[in-house]
């Protein structure tokens, strides 16, 4: 018998011609909302590109950093933006292997997320440069010099780690669009067209390419994973290979990845119901798929957590003095609040998310999601500035809060990734559309073959969905055979 | 060789003219562009001296002026400009090291607030003059046509020695005028008066080094007190292993020599004294005076048992018998007392009974010797004091005075409010300022005479307390003059001589005076003389002249000084007693100009840029005060508002406000900076010899409303568990050393 | 004089030197006398001959065309060394005991010309500024940024005295970083001078590779 | 370093840094402090000021913590202390420690800051991008950075004319520390080799040593047997290398210890316990 509606991960007799219209008719005529929200990021920006102007002209110093405390908020928010950029790996790479199939409607965004926030995150070690104009010597270049970075620097690691994991996901993001560039390119008139045309790279749908894209894609996916791991791994060991008591640590690479996909999957919940609203998404992003995030975000908010705990045990047990002395003075010292907070918000209050209740209910979700964020955030500035306002030499301890230019700066930086991803909800459909329409085809497929295996009466189901093409769109040939294997 | 005249300082002339670039300028750019042709200017020497060579430094022999301590420098010169200051190995007062001071002496010679140029008061305002107009406006006052009375002259200076000091006192004599008033704020008058009296001899050398116990009742020698530099080289062998002496700092609130003790003693100010007395009847009774005691002597030391000592002092008897053990088993023993003691309402009778404790240790002998002096009385040093100041102003007030010099010193800004010094001041006809910086006497003058630097100028130190042998010290010039309107000291007063006496005109300046002068030292005083060139060329090499002077000797007068009342004040919950400590670095104020003296936290509280009042935890409790709270202190005379401080280094009755901010003037790094403790002080006299008692001022402190983040230097005030300065008894390594 | 110096051990150990160049004076004079004229006239059309390089030194590899400084005086390298062949440490004369070669002081100049081609105008504005007192300000045309410490007394010790290389010959040295002034007037620069060029050379002759030993 | 010199030692760095620097050292520069005769009067900081170009901040960047001295007397009291500091304030001289094994060095991303032949950790200035995880990375926390550009602020005209050339004035954006008065150090080599000797104790003597009213600082070339400071480091029984648990010192006057020595980054600063009455 067919299951409840509601259980389903979306309607199966979503027309695909539907599908089509739906989406492209997201990336047409921008409405008022989206305009003013353009208008406000473009103003975060502009306070933020005023912000690093005068950091450039007269210092470092502005930003408030003090000896101890070298690093402050931009490392913090590298951090975070390098974190965000997990959850689009996550969904697309890792649960496109594991073939969880409720991520083809939400896996799009999460992919440009992912290259935009990478793009955020690439600017935080260079503005935090005290000599930006030299940021390139971080790069091993032929110099008439004959000199070469430190291959021994976590930072120039991750200068290598950024560099290839942007331009890997790039490159991801831009294959799994090719298809829907061609639906596109076939629905659009003008330079749309054009443009589309181009990157639809001649895309005909026809078997071999078919076979190959999913190949490449797979590929991709594979190589995408380790990548995306090892960033953050790497990332992490600018504190972890370091002396410094609550930086040497050795959980930390775990600890950072589960952190970044923590935050990731907040980032992913907060996108899923603006677009759901903005865009009239709700038979696509359906609450199903909702559920299904809130869990695995939770299944990762108690890694998180866990990890978290690990590493208080470490402190604890391995009993280093320096280490013990930090942790003590993080829990109750200056920055007890921020503590408190980032363990309210990142351990306590994911549990809001066993309530199927409020799973299914979007503000409440919102809210969570932001609460989650935060809580990620604030995490991350507590790696960096309680360890260096209490490290091992008492006479340079001193506590620390970021001046408005620093504050502008990060503020301007999420003003930045929000006009990238405007931008691209316009050009780009922020659905897959094929995935969608295979999503669909499949679910109809399964509950046909139920309905026929009660009647014993085979064949009809080829005939039938035969004529289900329509709009142009390619029949997927090869998808039909496998899909007893990719039902899910 | 030439028909050109040659300056004879022409090898002094700056090569380079940019100095040191922003070096980090130039490698922004990519590696393959270098730096264009044709952007900086090089000169070279017109005639070469043979050992001044480009790009190699040179060190010029010289005599350090940042205090009076005289220590002899080597000035490092490059391309003409003399870049850092190092002790002179040869001068036996600083054996090659010098203070803080003695490095930032490059940063007043260089100083950005300079007088460039001679100024005048015309119509009530300060305008910049040429040479001409000044000398003139000199001329008329105080030249020979003058009709100037010289009994209504009157010349402030500071401690002076040497030939400065010959030149002020032949200038007094021509005009025929005897007020000549040195004035140092930083002094050890009342002690010297005290050596006089009871050991016949006013600066006895004092052998740290040979004590094994030091008492030191509130005198700062590793800080301000006499000759820092020197005290701290003997300090270093009276630390040593051989020695490891022990150190016992009484004073109210803690100075640098404080902070370095092995016991820090707060008695209640004014009755350090009586502590003293307290331990010498103590060491008395027990039979441990190295020296007979007479019966009279005894009965009136008998008065002063532990109990009422410690009564009276409030230190616990126990200690007081501990510190008097000390100073026999630990002999020989020494006991020194400085600024805080001295000028209390008692001074003098407490720096006797300091004495007296020295005598019946036998310390006179053995750790105060006598003192070399130098052999020509004229150059001898005419050390500054307090006093002079009260009678300068006295006589202002009188309007005893038509026209005043001052040079060397700034009474403007050390004189109390309550004495009336400023209106006295501005009364006085003609007020000539010889001067290097816009301080505020010379912001009150008519005729602002610009000074060469102490790197520019040529001149003769006599240090007031003598080491090995008796010292003079030649400052001689490190650089030419970087202002081409400014003259020396020296040149200015021999312009003068000249119109009223014939000796001078051969003399076409100073130099050339100092160098006949020197020459026709005899050779008594100098001891065997080569050639005269050479002898001349020799000294300006060493920098100084050690000569053998003639050796005071030593009398014990054994008496009990009498304490006409136990001077001791007891803290009411808002009235203190007033410590305006001076302290090395700021000193008196004198370098509160110099942005590296700025800058240099204190060494006690580590604030920094400026003035702060320190109290005692419990004090501020009772205030109800923080640290950077703005606290109002008022005297009889006035009130000041600078921050608190709280640390535990002083005593709670009593509040600490350093010497040396709350400029008005004195330039950009100084002006408007902190508060000047010495404005409020009320006018007590020390009751012997007339001294102004600057810590015996009782003052009420009020909360305002106002706070301000206290800047200092550090974090954590403890070490937080750190093994950072770890700390061994010195008797535990006495006894694995077996030394008893 | 009055001195005490850090410094004099360098000095005393080369001033014999400096004593026999100045008495060496007359000599110079008549020999430079008899040489100015022909100076004049084969300075125009002298051939250009490469300078030899000394055979144990690597030469610093590198080109650069710096242009032409005007200077307060015109100073004729090219007749001087080329013509007259004096010695490039003979003027500056601080290069085998200091880091900087230094301008030669107007006294050394002025040691000459009061007797050879005083008519000449560059002559005569020289002496102008020797009646006046003063040096011309001359500008620098050979200068590393202030962030690298060079030595010439301690290129000037390896490549010439320590390698027993004929002093008369020193301007092949010289020549190798700056250029071959013999065929200039004023000093042009030819070498770039930068980091690269030194880095190479230093390569290449074992100099030291220590960033500290030139970076101050 | 070259990129073959990377490829070719790139094991000698993994060693280097275990075992602390370079293997060959033509001079092991090091220094003892003794405690118990420093009097905190602040004369090697202001020399150090003096010879080492540090610009003057001022009391508002003061307040923030971007104050620049090399050299700096920390103080200390003891928590011990009831009514009133009895056994006065305890003095710390604080400067670069020049580690053998320098938790600094191997964290610049573009090896500004490395291990000289000389055994110092040297800072080039022109090479530093200000990524600042150096001081990030030091225990001692006594590297500082130009957060403002000082040049002009700092010496107004005509205080720039006393500025050392013998190193350079540093720009914004660039991380600085003690440097052992390198220029010195290179001043007194040069002048050996152009006497063709060796570098003799003494002929490199640092700004803050030579100032040092009661000579508490002592430095020299650990490498000479006979310099100063390695008979001083003998007798006080400091070794070079990593930390090793020292039997309690009971026989002798031995005081010598290293900062941080347990977090094994060899220090080339060896202070001496100060010695006080403690009976008293």
């Amino acid at each position: 018998m067919t299951p409840p509606i509601q259980d389903k991960m979306i309607d199966e007799n979503l027309k695909w011609s539907r599908i089509n219209e739906d989406v492209l008719r997201s990336m047409e005529n921008p409405r008022r909302a989206y305009w003013i929200t353009f208008a406000v990021c473009l103003a975060m920006f502009a306070v933020a590109i005023a912000a690093e102007i005068y950091q450039y002209r007269t210092g470092m110093g502005v930003a408030g950093l003090s000896n101890p405390h070298m690093w402050d908020m931009y490392i913090a928010t590298f951090v975070f933006w390098i974190g965000m950029s997990h959850a689009g790996t996550l969904l697309s790479a890792i649960l496109h292997i594991i073939h969880a199939q409720w991520r083809k409607p939400i896996y799009r965004f999460a992919e440009a997320m992912t290259t935009f926030s990478l793009m955020t995150a690439g600017f935080f070690p260079m503005i935090h440069l005290g000599r930006v104009w030299n940021f390139y010597w971080v790069l091993p270049y032929v110099s008439d010099r004959g000199i070469w970075p430190n291959f021994r620097s976590p930072l120039v690691w991750d200068a290598f780690a950024i560099s290839t994991y942007l331009s890997a996901s790039a490159l991801f993001l831009f294959i799994g669009l090719i298809p829907d560039m061609a639906i596109a390119r076939d629905h659009t008139r003008g330079w749309k067209r054009k443009l589309y045309g181009v990157l639809s790279l001649g895309w005909r749908g026809d078997d071999r390419q078919w076979r190959n894209f999913r190949k490449t894609y797979m590929i991709m996916a594979c190589f995408l994973i380790p990548l995306a791991i090892s960033v953050h791994s790497i990332v992490s060991s600018d504190f972890a290979m370091s002396l410094m008591p609550g930086w040497h640590v050795t959980t930390f690479p775990p600890y950072f990845v589960a952190g970044a996909l923590y935050s990731g999957c907040a980032a992913i919940m907060t996108l899923f119901i603006a677009l759901r609203y903005f865009f009239r998404f709700e038979e696509y992003m359906t609450l199903n798929i909702m559920e299904k995030t809130c869990k695995l975000t939770f299944a990762i908010a108690m890694v998180w957590s866990y990890l978290n705990l690990i590493e208080f045990a470490a402190t604890w047990y391995g009993h280093n003095p320096y280490d013990k002395e930090l942790l003590i003075d993080k829990a109750t010292g200056p920055y007890a609040g921020l503590f408190w907070l980032m363990i309210f918000c990142g351990v306590i209050a994911p549990f809001g998310l066993c309530f199927e209740k409020l799973r299914r209910n979007m503000p409440a979700m919102l809210v969570m999601s932001v609460v989650l964020q935060l809580g990620m955030y604030v995490e991350r500035w507590m790696i960096v500035a309680p360890t260096l306002s209490m490290a091992h030499n008492p006479h340079q301890w001193q506590t620390l809060w970021g001046p408005i230019v620093e504050w502008s700066i990060v503020f301007g930086s999420f003003g930045w990734f929000g006009l990238l991803f405007l931008v691209f909800v316009k050009l780009f459909p922020s659905v897959s559309m094929y995935e969608v329409k295979e999503l669909t085809f499949h679910l109809k497929h399964e509950i046909e073959e139920e309905a026929h295996a009660a009647k014993h009466a085979q064949g009809e189901a080829h005939g039938h969905h035969g004529t289900q093409g329509g709009g142009g769109v390619p029949v997927m040939a090869p998808a039909a055979p496998r899909s007893g294997k990719e039902g899910s | 060789m030439s028909s050109v005249k040659l300056d004879r300082r022409q090898f002094l002339k700056m090569l380079g003219v940019g100095g040191a670039g922003t070096a980090l300028a130039g490698c922004d750019l990519p590696t393959t562009i270098t730096l264009e042709e044709g952007k900086e200017e090089v000169v070279s020497y017109l005639l070469p001296e043979e050992y001044v060579i480009p790009g190699v430094g040179v060190y010029f022999a010289s005599t350090c002026t940042q205090c009076n301590a005289g220590c002899g420098i080597h000035g490092r010169v490059r391309e003409g400009r003399v870049l850092k200051i190092e002790g002179n190995p040869d001068s036996p007062v600083n054996t090659g090291k010098t203070c803080m001071m003695g490095q930032a002496g490059v940063q007043t010679h260089f100083n950005p607030d300079r007088i460039t140029a001679p100024m005048m008061r015309k119509s009530g305002r300060l305008q910049t003059v040429t040479w001409d107009e000044a000398t003139a406006e000199l001329n008329k006052h105080v030249g020979a046509q003058s009709n100037l009375n010289g009994g209504r002259f009157a010349w402030v200076t500071g401690s002076v020695s040497g030939h400065q000091s010959v030149l002020i006192n032949e200038l007094m004599a021509q005009l025929g005028s005897t007020n000549h008033y040195a004035h140092e704020v930083v002094n050890a008058s009342v002690w010297s008066a005290v050596c006089q009296d009871m050991l016949g001899d006013a600066m006895p050398r004092l052998r740290i080094d040979k004590a094994g116990t030091i008492l030191s009742l509130g005198a700062d020698f590793l800080g301000t007190w006499i000759s820092p530099v020197h005290f701290a080289r003997e300090y270093a062998k009276f630390r040593s292993p051989a020695k490891r002496g022990v150190l016992v700092q009484v004073e109210t609130k803690m100075t640098l020599t404080g902070g370095n003790a092995d016991l820090w003693v707060p008695a209640r100010a004014g009755t350090e004294g009586i502590l003293a007395l307290g331990i010498a009847n103590f060491m008395v009774d027990r039979g441990w005076n190295k020296v007979e005691i007479p019966a009279a002597v005894r009965a009136e030391l008998a008065e002063y048992k532990i109990e009422k000592v410690a009564e009276l002092t409030g230190v616990a008897g126990s200690k007081i018998q501990r510190i008097a053990s000390l100073l026999s088993e630990r002999a020989p023993g020494l006991v020194l007392a400085g600024a805080p003691v001295e000028s209390s309402e008692q001074g003098y009778a407490s720096v006797s009974a300091a004495m007296l404790l020295n005598i019946i240790i036998g310390a006179v002998g053995t750790t105060i010797e006598p003192a070399t002096r130098f052999s020509e009385k004229a150059l001898q040093a005419k050390a500054g004091d307090t006093k002079s100041l009260l009678a300068f102003a006295k006589g202002l007030q009188e309007k005893r005075f038509d026209v005043v010099f001052i040079s060397g010193a700034n009474p403007v800004y050390t004189a109390p409010d309550a004495l009336k010094l400023v209106d006295g001041f501005e009364s006085v006809p003609f007020k000539v300022v010889f001067s290097q910086f816009p301080d505020e006497t010379t912001q009150k003058a008519d005729l602002v005479l610009p000074m060469y630097s102490a790197m520019e100028d040529w001149a003769t130190h006599v240090p007031a307390y003598q080491t090995d042998g008796a010292v003079l010290s030649v400052q001689q010039p490190l650089m030419e003059p970087l202002y081409k309107d400014t003259k020396g000291f020296g040149d200015v007063v021999i312009a003068l001589l000249k119109q009223r006496s014939k000796n001078y005109e051969q003399f076409p300046d100073y130099y050339a005076y100092l160098q006949t002068a020197m020459m026709n030292l005899p050779e008594a005083v100098t001891g065997p003389k080569p050639v005269k060139k050479e002898f001349w060329n020799g000294l300006l090499q060493k920098g100084l002249m050690v000569t053998k002077g003639d050796r005071a000797t030593l009398s014990a007068k054994l008496s009990v000084p009498v304490f006409a009342h136990a001077a001791h004040h007891e803290g009411g919950h808002d009235d203190f007693m007033l410590v305006p400590s001076a302290r090395m670095g700021m000193f008196d104020g004198r370098h509160a100009n110099v942005p590296w003296i700025q800058e240099a936290p204190d060494q006690i509280t580590k604030v920094v840029w400026d003035s702060w009042a320190e109290l005692h935890p419990e004090a501020a409790a009772k205030l109800g005060v923080a640290n950077g709270d703005l606290i109002r202190i008022a005297s009889e005379h006035g009130s000041i508002e600078t921050q608190v401080f709280i640390h535990k280094g002083i005593r709670p009755d009593v509040i600490g406000v350093p010497l040396g901010q709350g400029h008005e003037e004195y330039g950009r790094y100084a002006k408007g900076r902190g508060a000047n403790p010495l404005k409020i002080l009320n006018p007590v006299l020390e009751q012997k010899t007339g001294e102004l008692a600057m810590y015996a001022t009782k003052v009420k402190v009020s909360k305002t409303r106002k706070t301000v983040k206290l800047v200092k230097m550090g974090g954590s005030d403890t070490q937080a568990g750190r093994q950072f300065v770890l700390t061994v008894s010195a008797d535990k390594l006495r006894r694995t050393e077996g030394e008893g | 004089m009055r001195f005490k110096i850090g410094c004099m051990n360098i000095s005393s150990a080369r001033n014999q030197s400096t004593q026999r160049a100045g008495s060496g004076l007359a000599f110079w004079r008549g020999w430079v006398a008899l040489m100015a004229f022909a100076a004049f006239v084969t300075v125009s059309f002298s051939a250009r001959a490469e300078l030899p390089v000394p055979a144990h030194i690597k030469p610093p590899v590198g080109t650069h065309q710096g242009e032409k400084v005007p200077q307060p005086i015109e100073f004729p390298h090219n007749i001087h060394v080329k013509i007259n062949k004096i010695n490039c440490m003979y003027c500056h004369t601080y290069a085998r005991r200091s880091n900087v070669a230094g301008i030669p002081p107007t006294s050394k100049c002025y040691g000459c010309h009061k007797v050879i081609a005083t008519d000449k105008p560059r002559i005569v504005k020289l002496m102008e500024y020797w009646e006046k007192g003063e040096s011309p300000r001359w500008k620098k045309v050979h200068d590393v940024p202030d962030f690298v410490h060079f030595s010439h007394q301690k290129h000037i010790k390896r490549f010439v005295f320590d390698a027993d290389f004929p002093v008369e010959d020193v301007q092949q040295v010289c020549g190798l970083c700056h250029g071959e002034l013999r065929e200039m007037t004023v000093a042009e620069k030819k070498k770039p001078l930068n980091m690269g060029f030194c880095q190479r050379c230093h390569k290449a002759n074992g100099g030291p590779g220590d960033c500290w030993k030139c970076h101050k | 370093m070259s990129f073959k010199n990377v490829l070719e030692n790139f094991s000698n760095f993994r060693k280097d840094a275990e075992h602390g620097g370079h293997h060959t050292y033509e001079h092991r520069w090091g220094m003892a402090v003794d405690l118990n005769l420093c009097i905190g009067c602040n004369a090697c900081s202001t020399a150090c000021y003096a010879e080492n170009n540090l610009p003057v901040v001022g009391k508002e960047r003061f307040a923030k913590n971007q104050a620049i001295h090399w050299m700096r007397i920390e103080r200390y009291w003891d928590p011990k202390d009831e009514m009133y500091p009895e056994q006065g304030a305890s003095f710390l001289p604080m400067m670069c420690q020049q580690c053998g094994a320098a938790t600094c060095e191997p964290v610049c991303p573009v090896a500004a800051t490395y291990h000289t032949p000389d055994g110092l950790n040297a800072q080039v200035y022109n090479r530093c991008i200000g990524s600042r995880y150096c001081n990030n990375n030091c225990p001692f926390r006594v590297r500082y950075f130009n957060f403002y550009s000082y040049y002009e602020s700092a010496w107004p005209e005509p205080l720039q004319m006393q500025l050392n050339p013998d190193l350079s004035v540093r720009d914004k954006g660039v991380m600085e520390k003690c440097t052992f008065c390198v220029q010195r150090i290179r001043a007194g080599k040069d002048k050996a080799k152009m006497e063709d000797r060796k570098v003799l104790d003494g002929d490199v003597q640092t700004a803050c040593q030579q100032v040092c009213p009661t000579g508490a600082i002592v430095f020299g070339d650990t490498l000479l047997p006979d310099s100063k400071v390695s008979q001083l480091w003998k007798a006080h029984q400091v070794k070079r290398g990593p930390f090793t648990q020292k039997t309690p010192k009971d026989d002798a006057d031995i005081r010598g210890y290293r900062i941080f020595d347990e977090l094994n980054v060899d220090p080339s600063v060896m202070y001496l316990e100060r010695v006080r009455e403690t009976e008293v």
